[in-house]
């Protein structure tokens, strides 16, 4: 990221949590990382990353029927990291890990993040920080 | 080998998220014995992992009916996708239809 | 927007102020409004007087040679407002309101928003209040 | 009225904001007489107050050199931006390119 770019810039989104919240707020994420001139290959995965927390969020969390909140905060924290938060005020639901095509999510998040924690204290909070260079050049640096 | 050979194509496009498992599910359907399908992902631009659990439930069908099965994808975020799940050699993708089609048709001789 | 998407949802953006930094800011801006289930219309003409603004940060605030940073923060405020700050550091000009297909820049802004202020002290900083009625339908609200 | 007049065309397409000026301003010359101008504005998602002030001072040189001046719309945020700076009726704005080019070659009957 540019050095200016770094300072302060955060996204804070919250929608009810429908299966259908998790692209929109995604492409906010990714629009929001593009403004940033975090490069490509790295947003692209960071929003596969963040998908899969949203996505969980959507569709464990509430039951559907009276689904409550899900929030996307996402801010800058020096100059090379982005931190990603995605909480709902749901359930965890505990499952057996070895059930198939289970476990993916998680799974996925973990091989992309830097760190991971998730706090499953009044619903799950899933904290991801990210390595977010600035794309190309070193020319963007404020001359102040 | 034989380049005349038949084959199914599932296509889907687009965001293949959570909000479309329904559908994706649907689509992701095998009857019986039958020709090798093609899944042709050239125009997804994103796949999260309930999706990549439809499509490991649809390999098992498929090699349950002695079916081929190739992805032909379109965008390298698929590919990372499944290595980020430690899933890189699940399936055999191609980034060529060609290439796919090769795959399929030889499947047939063996 | 809907009951819950208003909750506290902002957007904070810093750029070093270049004329192409605009277009990433506004794209920025419409994802966040557009996950906010903002309505078409309404986005692309807060789209179109935001973009003014920027475009004045990036084109008269500093000297080419040495930009300064230009700042982007959106936040709703209840549920039917979004308030849009574009501020820079730098040195208000100015001009002869008369000059041919000059001033069209604000006029646009003052068609479009709610209310509009303008404080010159320390750079410039333009203070847009919108009308932001969500989309669609009223099944959005929280359960809780 | 003949359908088959010349004019000149000037396309300008994606988002033309103040990132764009030189280019615009270098796009929109006008050397002398000659014929009628379309300016196509139908592939344009955005324009700043910075290109509609490059517009002004084309639609004044094209005015100095006699020719005629249309401009072709696809999206509707065209009109509304001009509705906002109060100059709706600065130019002769089409949706249909037939109708532009009707509009561009009346003029040199008249
Ligand atoms: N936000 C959440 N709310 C409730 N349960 C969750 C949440 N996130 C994850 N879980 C639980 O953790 C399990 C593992 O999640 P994950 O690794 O993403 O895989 P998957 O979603 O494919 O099951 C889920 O099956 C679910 O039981
Ligand atoms: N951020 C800014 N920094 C410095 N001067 C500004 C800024 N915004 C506006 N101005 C001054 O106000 C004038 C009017 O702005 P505006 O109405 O947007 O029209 P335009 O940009 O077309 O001149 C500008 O020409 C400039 O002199």
């Amino acid at each position: 990221m540019s050095d200016v770019a770094g300072v302060g810039s955060e996204l804070r989104l919250t929608r009810v949590a429908h299966v259908d919240a998790a692209k929109p707020l995604r492409h906010a994420l990714a629009a929001f990382m593009e403004a940033l001139e975090i490069g490509r290959e790295l947003r692209e995965d960071i929003i596969i990353a963040v998908g899969e927390a949203l996505a969980n969020a959507v569709e464990h969390a509430y039951d559907p029927e009276h689904p409550g909140s899900v929030e996307l905060y996402a801010r800058t924290s020096g100059h090379d990291t982005l931190l990603v938060d995605v909480y709902d005020r749901g359930r965890f639901v505990r499952r057996d890990e070895a059930t198939p095509g289970r476990g993916l999510g998680l799974r996925i998040v973990r091989a992309i993040a830097r760190t991971v924690s998730i706090d499953v204290n009044g619903g799950t909070h899933v904290r991801m920080e990210f390595s977010a260079d600035r794309d190309g050049g070193g020319d963007q640096s404020l001359a102040m | 080998m034989s380049e005349q050979s038949s084959y199914r194509v599932i296509s889907l496009r687009g965001e293949l998220d959570i909000s479309r498992k329904a559908e994706i599910g649907a689509a992701l359907q095998i009857a019986g014995p039958g020709p090798a399908v093609l899944v042709d992902l050239s125009d997804v631009q994103y796949a999260d992992s309930t999706i990549i659990a439809e499509m490991l439930r649809f390999r098992e069908d498929a090699r349950r009916c002695g079916r081929r099965l190739a992805v032909l994808i379109g965008d390298p975020r698929f590919r990372r996708v499944l290595q980020y799940a430690g899933l890189e050699s699940a399936f055999a993708l191609f980034e060529d239809r060609g290439a796919a089609l090769t795959y399929l048709s030889a499947a047939e001789t063996t």
